[in-house]
């Protein structure tokens, strides 16, 4: 789970982490109210999930109530497009933050290292920008330490990091606890990645840090029921939500843009066979990935979701059976064209591995028969999208 | 000789009460692994129907340090919920196990960076994995056994299901394997390719190796910088799933940085080609490209 | 810090453990008052740090708001005396508790094991009696497991413990989260021991703390700063209470029976010199550690908390510098000394160790004469303080 | 030889522009001590005056890794205050720092207990100790330097202030010492007599021992038997302190039962009495006894 800057920051709060003061408003008229409550200059900032908003146009400043209700009214609601997300992100509510006086910005990240299976820390003194870019440009301003999770966080290493990316000495002394801190949020929470960018050193010496950035494992968001709330508001992906509301996970359905509705069993499966569609001159509509052991009641779901999309001319669905079984996949699509109300289109299915032999019994009973190999199968499909 | 497990590894099911549990356990009997008990809290006492392998069925115990106390169990595979299984793992570390299968799906990463870092000498397959298999000798996992085959052709593979799909044709194409052993696709798993390669470079029955990967991760460039400098001229085939797949959400920039920007599929195509290695472009492939490696190897 | 079962309780219901229902009064009006409010059967707990407070009378029950007032009246003042306090403890406040139906009782408790290095958990069927008189009896019935620290409590240690002692079948559900309980707080709190004897499973099937025996680490304290204040009611001990108000630990000083103050610097040094004392045929009135590294301002704290005692015929300051510095300790004696406002009584000074050489020519400028071995300085002070 | 510590070691100070770093950083280096460096966050870049011994002074630097980078330190000796104690000491380790001497006094039980279960190969002489001592050759402590003698008598103790009362009597009796290490008084401490006993066992230029204990704990029971399994024959003469102490407040129940009822004066002059080893009454009567047992093994 991604999580909108105005959420991070509430974790950071509770961690301890200084943000800057402000307020969370969903209307032109909060902006209104809140910057006359509080006169001043003001950061109008759009929550979105994609990165580079500020390119993007989705920042602005405000020194009026007046101001800040005309900027808010131009923000919330518009589609902000960048780089990485053509398609566009709309603005449904903005964070209002204080304008600080800005003497030198630092970087600093927490993320998972899968090659050492350990919590690695970067840090910079080039925040504020781009740390790919910084990465390019200058990797040795990058500076790293990986966590030993027996041990985890010590301020050792907080002060290390500081002396070893040279961040300005106004840095050195807050930094080894915003550290300590950030690293308790990554492992309370069960974090992919916290980010602060940047991480803000006041003209009048506070640290403070002006943006957040934080991932959630969604396999632990389980001991999290407090952020229930915000994990059904995390997704606007109508994909993804469909997914999640027949109990896949938000990643086991994509939408693509040929004519072959594809069902797997395993990720590694399914984009196999998409690569064998491929190879037969086909091209997949979409891709839903059941998982392990799927019940009959998820495949027949599985079977409406895929078909639901106008543009699936034919569906291959290609089981190999692990913990998957044969027969309830076979129960399954059976159940779906039993009745009327799912939409028929033509089906290749190739089913073999676990309770084969049963499944197989089960098709043929309801007149199908399945192919033997993935190649063959993705050959067929090719071959009805076409007619 | 296979690797990891063999007919007199004794092996326990942690969950064997369970659906799934019970379900696997009947085909890793019927496999004819050697499984010498399960683990159920409160079902100590009472047996699970053992087929035609066991006499008098599966004894199921209250915790795994009585079933290993019992049995000598070595070897144990995990049928549990994803919230429980740190502590299942932890139980079996606890109780000298030595190598432990974890088929459950979504296990918090953060779990499994403090178990990794906390269970020293205790091999962890998975979480999120199909687990191994010798062909012919012991099945500790929930694999389609019957697509697997005896003989001399190792396989690693980080996807389940892609697994049982090569390994049907290596089976057709008459290569039969010494042990497959799917280590999982979840960020952080205990046994790595590399770990696997260390152990099939000394095996003497292992003449070839079949290395599936996917994209993400740099595990993939770690196995290929192994074979270059430990496996040279040995017959490996690879595969890297999902080189066609839509690029959808990527691994965050951050995290690219720390893993030195590698798991891209050119990134992997890369790393292999510079240790030699044929990567095959779909699945139907893999047959033959290790059979013309193994006939210009000799082996 | 000893806590009482109140503070205790306290602290199992912030980690999930479950307590009986009930009040904590300091009056016997409040007593009467929280009954009448809830009609039923109480039991009124003396809360004492002492052992043994039910044989001592301390625990009584009452059925109605007028008989709570009577034995609350009894109660609030007394003087418990048990078998290890002969001096008796003042019972200040109740707490109120239900009556619950006890099906079955258990023993559980976390310590530190010095030897393992490691958290020690120790469970018994034979729980609401002395656990030391169920290990002389039958140490078989108590099932032990020792947590490796770096990765601490998983629940399959309760689930263990529990077969392992054969608790009865209705405490197997909930031992092993009331056990994750019981090592959180353990853990968060720095505690030396925490215990729950008995763990209650009730006719109902609920499982409840029926007491709380907790230690917390006095050096782990300034963690908690919450916990201060209980800190500050810990002790009525006065000797303990002296010794905090000029900045030492509480087991820094202690008053006996003799005649001979005793200043040293380290607990060993400090036993060292008492028996040397008694080898010379004295005695010693109290026992002052000023632990390592005094200034010249404890020294003189701790010369008049030790001549404070009318018991003090003659005082042995006995001083082996390491990180403690001669020099410091000669300055707070002659500062001691040159006021009129301290005692003076006869004085034999041992300093030898770091910076002995300024110490000594400190004290030869005031006209003192250190002596040169514990052995000869004891024999002094014994004769000092006969004549 | 000398057990630990010589004059080749590479000593830094954690904590040396500190009052009492700075103050027992000259007397080490008045001693002979070999400290390289020292560390203060901040200060790097500075130096500390270093008597007669270092030219230039001591450099000082922000990181104990930047310590280790440039001098290869292998000693660190801690002057921080508790709450302190656990990240210095991790930063020592994180530093491959080989041996720690932590003097500060009031660190938590519950810091000890992770941080000796998570330092595996780094020697922590403490915590509440006075430190270590190879005399003629380094000091890495608080003690006061001139009590001790090169010799080879071998010393360990848990209290400070007695160590160095036994110590000045053994130099007076012309009785010097090969390594003395004051391992500490707190209940969770790093090294324990066992440690060091073992260490002292394969020195061949310490000849006997000096054990110096104390009541509570299980370490004198310890270390009673492992002299009667490995040092059978060795002249050792033990001291144990808080004999004729007052009751006071003792052991928890519990605490009693899992080390298995030991702790108190008769559990461990038991303990040393089967091991052959000899209890002195008093500090001064053990020059005497120790030269005693030396006569008669001939040493």
């Amino acid at each position: 789970m991604k999580l909108m800057e105005f959420q991070g920051k509430d974790l950071f709060r509770r961690v301890g982490i200084p943000t800057p003061r402000g307020a969370f408003v969903r209307t032109a008229d909060e902006a209104e109210r809140f910057v006359a409550a509080n006169p001043g200059s003001w950061v109008l900032k759009s929550q979105v999930l994609m990165g580079g908003r500020g390119k993007a146009g989705g920042i602005k400043f405000a020194d009026s109530p007046a101001e800040a209700r005309a900027l808010a009214t131009e923000l919330i609601g518009e589609i902000l497009k960048g780089v990485q997300n053509p398609e566009g992100e709309r603005v449904e509510s903005l964070l209002i933050e204080e304008k600080v006086a800005i003497a030198s910005e630092a970087y600093v990240s927490i993320t998972i290292d899968r090659a050492t299976k350990k919590p690695a820390i970067m840090v910079t003194a080039q925040g504020g920008m781009d740390v790919e870019e910084v990465n390019e440009r200058d990797p040795d301003a990058i500076s790293k330490y990986w966590v030993d999770p027996a041990i985890g966080y010590s301020p050792f290493i907080g002060r290390r990091l500081a002396f070893a990316a040279k961040l300005p000495a106004g840095f050195h002394k807050a930094f080894p606890s915003i550290l300590t801190g950030l690293y308790k949020l990554f492992m309370e929470y069960g974090a992919n990645l916290v980010e602060i960018n940047p991480l803000v050193l006041t003209k009048d010496g506070a640290v403070i840090a002006s943006d957040a950035k934080v991932e959630l494992d969604d396999n632990g968001l389980y001991k999290h029921p407090d952020l229930k709330e915000w994990n059904a508001q995390s997704t606007s992906d109508p994909d993804q939500m469909a997914a999640v509301a027949i109990g896949l996970g938000m990643s086991n359905y994509a939408k693509l843009d040929g004519d072959i509705g594809v069902i797997a069993n395993g990720a590694g499966l399914g984009m196999g066979t998409m690569d064998a569609i491929r190879n037969a001159g086909g091209s997949a509509a979409n891709f839903l990935d059941i998982g392990g052991g799927a019940q009959a009641k998820l495949v027949k779901d599985s079977y409406k979701l895929v078909t639901d999309d106008p543009k699936v001319k034919a569906l291959f669905i290609n089981i190999f059976g692990g913990i998957t079984r044969g027969d309830q996949v076979a129960r399954g699509i059976v159940e779906a064209l039993s009745g009327n109300d799912l939409r028929k289109v033509p089906l290749v299915i190739r089913l073999t591995g676990t309770n084969e032999k049963e499944g197989r019994a089960i098709l043929a009973e309801a007149g199908m028969n399945p192919v033997e190999t993935m190649d063959e199968g993705a050959k067929m499909a090719v071959e009805m999208a076409r007619t | 000789m296979s690797i990891y497990l063999d007919k007199n590894s004794k092996v326990i099911v942690q969950g064997i009460t369970g659906r799934e549990g019970l379900f696997h356990t009947q085909r890793m009997l019927a496999y004819g692994t050697n499984i010498v008990g399960g683990v159920t809290p409160g079902k100590g006492g009472t047996t699970v129907e053992g087929g035609t392998t066991v006499e008098g069925g599966v004894p199921v115990f209250n915790t795994v340090k009585d079933a290993v106390d019992a049995t000598g169990a070595t070897h144990t595979i995990l049928f549990v919920p994803p919230q429980f299984a740190a502590d299942a793992l932890y139980e079996a570390y606890d109780a000298k196990i030595g190598l432990a299968v974890a088929v459950t799906e979504g296990i918090p990463a953060h779990d499994m960076l403090k178990i990794v870092a906390t269970t020293p000498g205790m091999r962890i397959v998975g979480p999120n994995c199909p687990g191994l298999v010798s062909p012919g000798r012991a099945l500790v996992g929930i694999m389609p056994g019957h697509v697997f085959a005896p003989g001399r052709v190792g396989m690693i593979s980080r996807s389940g299901t892609l697994t049982y799909e090569i390994v049907d044709g290596l089976t057709k194409a008459g290569l039969g394997q010494s042990t497959c052993v799917g280590i999982g696709g979840d960020p952080i798993i205990g046994m790595t390719f590399v770990d696997c390669l260390r152990s099939f470079a000394s095996d003497p029955e292992t003449d070839a190796l079949v290395v599936c990967g996917e994209i993400g991760g740099s595990d993939e460039e770690d196995a290929a910088a192994f074979i270059r400098e430990h496996l040279p001229g040995k017959p490996i085939v690879a595969f890297i799933g999902g080189r066609s797949a839509p690029k959808g959400k990527r691994l965050g920039h951050a995290g690219a940085i720390i893993s030195g920007n590698v798991g891209t599929p050119e990134s992997k195509l890369a790393a292999f080609a510079a240790a030699g290695v044929q990567v095959a472009d779909r699945p139907s492939q893999i047959p033959g490209l290790l059979k013309e490696r193994m006939a210009a190897a000799a082996v």
